[in-house]
């Protein structure tokens, strides 16, 4: 008997617990010619706010030995071309789309929302308080349990949808923002974003960003995002998103074993678009394979 | 666009260069002139990224790339063998536009690799034309024989001047450019250094011709979807981000919106 | 003209920027045979408490890709039979060696470095305050800057010899501990340490580490390790030891450039012994090949 | 101990396993047996610790390892090809005892990629006698005829039944034990899995002979600096961790202090 692969997260039914990460999958039209887009358990769409936003200058993006780092600083076209460019396709899909969201204080975040409140085709909102690549917002409200605590406040205010707060790794103990997500009205957290990071050209002697820091993502962070996943787990029963150098069933596997009930994959998309599909047909072979009759059974179920 | 495990034909080296065959049988027949591949290096467990190759030549179930090792992953690539599987995606990027009024003369001025798309361009233009190619060395000037048998007029210059003219390339441009007939009205096509590119859309601009020019770009998915190519454009709203991997890697020159020196912050519109 | 290589930190003075990090280089008799010794810069040997210390059960160690996950815990004679085990050997040698100390409570790792004070051959002490390893200390002082403060201050009081907190990276501001350790009395600092981390095995469903989390050290966190040297060095004039990730000369010269004095080796070691030497190698031929006429002016050369 | 740089002379495969031949003129001769090397695979970038294998064969130029591709790196291992360099920590460990009173036997106990330490014992020993080797299947049952050729009793037992007798080597070994002459007096090595080890161990210990017991840790470093691969010894001084890298791999029976189940934590008294 195949195993069931059906989640439910924050009220949103996914036919199989694997997303794909905000940032690394666009809007998803970019990658429709090659990935069976109503294959995957969810979409989360690139960060939006409020206003369009330009991000940062280029140099964005660098590659280091199991990952790269970026800056690309979140531009987006805002909240209203967002809804015009993006959701009419976004729409047409079988699949939940879940939109990302960042601002410069609680107040844009929850405007964001709020217009997205009646956006047809939206099912959740990700909420983005650790993006390390602008100054304004972004890691500020991820490092810092109250002002994480207001930006959360602030958007369950004003939206009806799922709120999934996206916790930073850059902190001594994510326990502390997870239990603030479960006190002010989360639905579900998500973790990990990419790690403050930075790269030097040495034949120039300048940061390989234009930002100067940037974001590690890849498969180098995975033991890290592995152990916040399963300490957040420790702290609270809200589900939990878990993210950060999947490339492999095995490495969705080691979170989902530490207490994620579902999985997105970044940057391992670059090298292999395939992979979200691989780890959702690896993910299946396990489960059969371990004797598991559903995905749901496997969450948390470390032993010790 | 399609994601496609290709196998090698082949390998050679050619200068300083390597050309590698690929058999293809989806991408392949749908490369224009001017696209790329986004080319997953095999056994590099540890780049989690592709490296953008642009077309050299394409034939119905082939397709092959020209090369320069420099780095990590191209330097890698040199140890693929025949019968190794590459997983390619593409073809990716707008190209180079191939229709041309019988009236105007393409000229082709290509920087260090930038003869690969060009030398596509070179067989599918209407009429044959000029080709400027420029590089550091003899070793690097590739491919004259091959235009030169399209019917393409081949001139040469490198920096070291073991070969052709010596010096850049664009100063063998404004030569000709000063002693052609009148009458002559060129379409310019050009792949390489940023520095090349814009003297060249310089010249088309202020004579009130167009220039094609391929851009390149640290890319991360190649296909749009991470922001990390951009480029300001000048469009009718306003400065905008292009992304290098799908509104170009081809801009006319009219489009670019080249950084300044020293300038920091990047506005654009939207 | 050859590049002067030779640095002083903290009053020590080095042939060349490159150590081997603390716990990676056993106490250099194990690697006697295939390194000359007198070619590093310095030596940190593996870190030392007041009493014997039998470590964490074993596995204590996990390849992951791009580093290692370790949970050796601190296994270590106690400084007695440090003294008398290793001394001897150490003290032949005509590199400095720093001793690396831990305790459970300030008063402890101030009771070692007592001990330390008259010991021939003893020209430094790293404090470590960041180890992810044991639930006694260790990583406790390294995030409260508070605790960081008592330790750092305890071991200055009772010490001659110059002090050299290891900083953990498991902050959201390094800054905030950089500084607390030049204002209590430190005379260098080095970063970082590994990072906490969780590997699970999938097929067993438990922890790879006996200890369940541990350090993830490697190539894997170069990235993060030079972000947090660049942060350090704007917040503090304070020499830094910049340590995290490196296998070549590059990586090394990262650091250097970010505003590191010197650096340390670590796990690059268990790979190649030969690394540290080669690092040398790279950095000096970098120095001449940019005009560069001491390894000192590149401190901090970070063009903007 | 040396870190060399060796060439490989051939690769090749036995059952499932492969034997792997490098010039090393450095290691191959100071090697005795139940030594090993600590083997960087070549081109596993993500890879940052070195392998450890047993030397299987040693001589003057040449050293031979005998390794079954179970992972990331033995499989990676097996696409290395004759004239790839190879860098070997080694000889590393303290290796089998080879002085043997006249009036002991040798009875050797294999496990798996145990008959590669036991392999050059066997031609060291100063007698022969018996060799016993379990694994999984037939074709896991390797160097029958080169024991047999040095004059060694070969016996053989797999699980699946597919050669020799079914079930577990140490079921092999206390048939032989009941039915041997009362006056033959054993001396043990071993090398195989922890269970392996322990029941032959136990034996040992129980008839009042010696068990040479070669363990498998995983490793870092290979040379006693990281304190990775420690086992509990029973010492004079008290209950001490031993570096099975550094002060084993072999331990004699009595030494090891094996862990119970359920056991966490591990009291040692330094
Ligand atoms: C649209 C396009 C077409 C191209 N066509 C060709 C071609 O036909 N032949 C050819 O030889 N080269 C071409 N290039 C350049 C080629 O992509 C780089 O030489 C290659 O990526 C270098 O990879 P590396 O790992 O060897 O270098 P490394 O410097 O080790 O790579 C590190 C990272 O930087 C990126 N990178 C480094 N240099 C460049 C570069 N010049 N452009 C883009 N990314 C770079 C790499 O992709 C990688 O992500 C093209 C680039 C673009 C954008
Ligand atoms: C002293 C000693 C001698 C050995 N001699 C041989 C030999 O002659 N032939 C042979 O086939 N094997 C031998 N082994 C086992 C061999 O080291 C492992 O099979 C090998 O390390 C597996 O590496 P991998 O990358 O393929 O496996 P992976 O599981 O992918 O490796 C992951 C990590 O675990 C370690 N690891 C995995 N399995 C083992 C293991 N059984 N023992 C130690 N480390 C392990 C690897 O070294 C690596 O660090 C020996 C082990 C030791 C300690
Ligand atoms: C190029 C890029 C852009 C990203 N953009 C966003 C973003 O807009 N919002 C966000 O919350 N996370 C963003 N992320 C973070 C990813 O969603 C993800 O949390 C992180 O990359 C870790 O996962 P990975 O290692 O699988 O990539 C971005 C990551 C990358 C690599
Ligand atoms: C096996 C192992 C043991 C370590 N033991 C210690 C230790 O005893 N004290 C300490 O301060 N750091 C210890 N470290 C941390 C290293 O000194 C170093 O800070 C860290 O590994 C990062 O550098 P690397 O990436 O080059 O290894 C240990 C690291 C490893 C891998
Ligand atoms: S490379 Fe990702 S948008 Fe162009
Ligand atoms: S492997 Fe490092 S001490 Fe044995």
């Amino acid at each position: 008997m195949k195993p069931d692969l059906a989640i439910e997260i924050a009220g949103i039914r996914m036919r199989n617990p694997v997303m794909v990460a905000s940032g690394t999958f666009g809007y998803a039209e970019e990658y429709a010619d090659v990935i069976d887009l109503s294959r995957l358990g969810a979409i989360v769409v690139k960060g939006i706010s409020l206003k369009p936003w330009s991000g940062n200058p280029i140099p964005r993006l660098v590659e280091v030995p199991g990952g790269l780092v970026n800056a690309i600083g979140l531009q987006n076209p805002g909240v209203e071309g967002f809804i015009h460019q993006h959701m009419p396709f976004l729409r047409t899909l079988d699949t939940p789309v879940l939109v990302n969201i960042w601002g410069r204080t609680a107040q844009e975040y929850a405007e964001t929302a709020a217009r997205l409140n009646d956006v047809e085709g939206v099912r959740g909102l990700e909420i983005n308080i650790s993006c390390p690549n602008i100054k304004e917002g972004g890691l500020a409200f991820g490092t810092n349990p109250s002002a994480a605590a207001d930006v959360i406040r602030a958007v369950r205010a004003r939206t009806r949808l799922p709120i999934i707060p996206k916790l930073s790794p850059n902190v001594s103990d994510i326990r502390v923002f997870a239990r603030v997500a479960a006190e002010h009205g989360a639905d579900a957290i998500s973790l990990i974003n990419s790690y403050p990071a930075m790269v030097i050209d040495v034949e120039r002697r300048r940061p390989a960003l234009a930002n100067v820091t940037g974001g590690l993502s890849g498969p180098a962070i995975h033991p890290i995002a592995v152990k916040l996943v399963y300490e957040a787990a420790q702290a609270t029963r809200l589900p939990i998103i878990g993210m950060g150098g999947i490339s492999t069933a095995r490495d969705a596997l080691e979170f989902i074993i530490a207490g994620a009930s579902a999985v997105a994959v970044g940057t391992a998309t670059f090298g292999d678009p395939m992979t979200a599909l691989n780890v959702i047909e690896g993910i299946e072979t396990y489960l059969s394979d371990h004797g598991f009759s559903s995905a749901s059974e496997l969450v948390g179920a470390l032993e010790q | 666009m399609h994601l496609e495990n290709t196998c090698v034909l082949s390998q050679k080296a050619l200068g300083n260069y390597r050309v590698l065959e690929l058999a293809s049988e989806r991408i392949a027949p749908a490369v224009r002139p001017g696209q790329f591949v986004h080319l997953r290096v095999p056994r590099l467990a540890d780049a989690v990224l592709r490296r953008p190759l642009s077309v050299f030549r394409a034939e119905a179930d082939r397709l092959a790339l020209l090369y320069k090792p420099i780095g990590y992953g191209t330097g890698a690539l040199t140890r693929v063998q025949a019968g190794d599987a590459v997983s390619l995606l593409g073809p990716l990027g707008n190209g180079f536009p191939v229709a041309l009024p019988p009236d105007r003369m393409p000229v082709l001025v290509a920087g260090g690799y930038g003869v690969a798309p060009l030398f596509l361009l070179a067989r599918e233009l209407p009429q044959r034309g000029i080709v400027f190619a420029g590089t550091a060395s003899a070793k690097d000037i590739l491919c004259r024989e091959d235009f030169e048998a399209l019917g393409w007029d081949y001139r040469a210059a490198t920096e070291d001047g073991t070969l052709g003219r010596q010096g850049l390339v664009t100063a063998l441009l404004d030569d000709w450019m000063r002693n052609r007939p009148s009458n002559l009205m060129p379409e310019f096509y050009a792949c390489g250094p940023d520095g090349m590119l814009r003297a060249v859309g310089e010249r088309a601009v202020v004579g009130g011709w167009r220039a094609w020019l391929s851009l390149d770009r640290h890319m991360g998915c190649g296909v749009g979807a991470c922001l990390a190519c951009v480029q300001r454009l000048r469009r009718p709203e306003g400065i905008v981000w292009g992304r290098v991997c799908r509104d170009g890697p081809v801009f006319e020159a009219r489009e670019i919106v080249w950084d300044e020196p020293g300038e920091t912050k990047k506005e654009v519109s939207r």
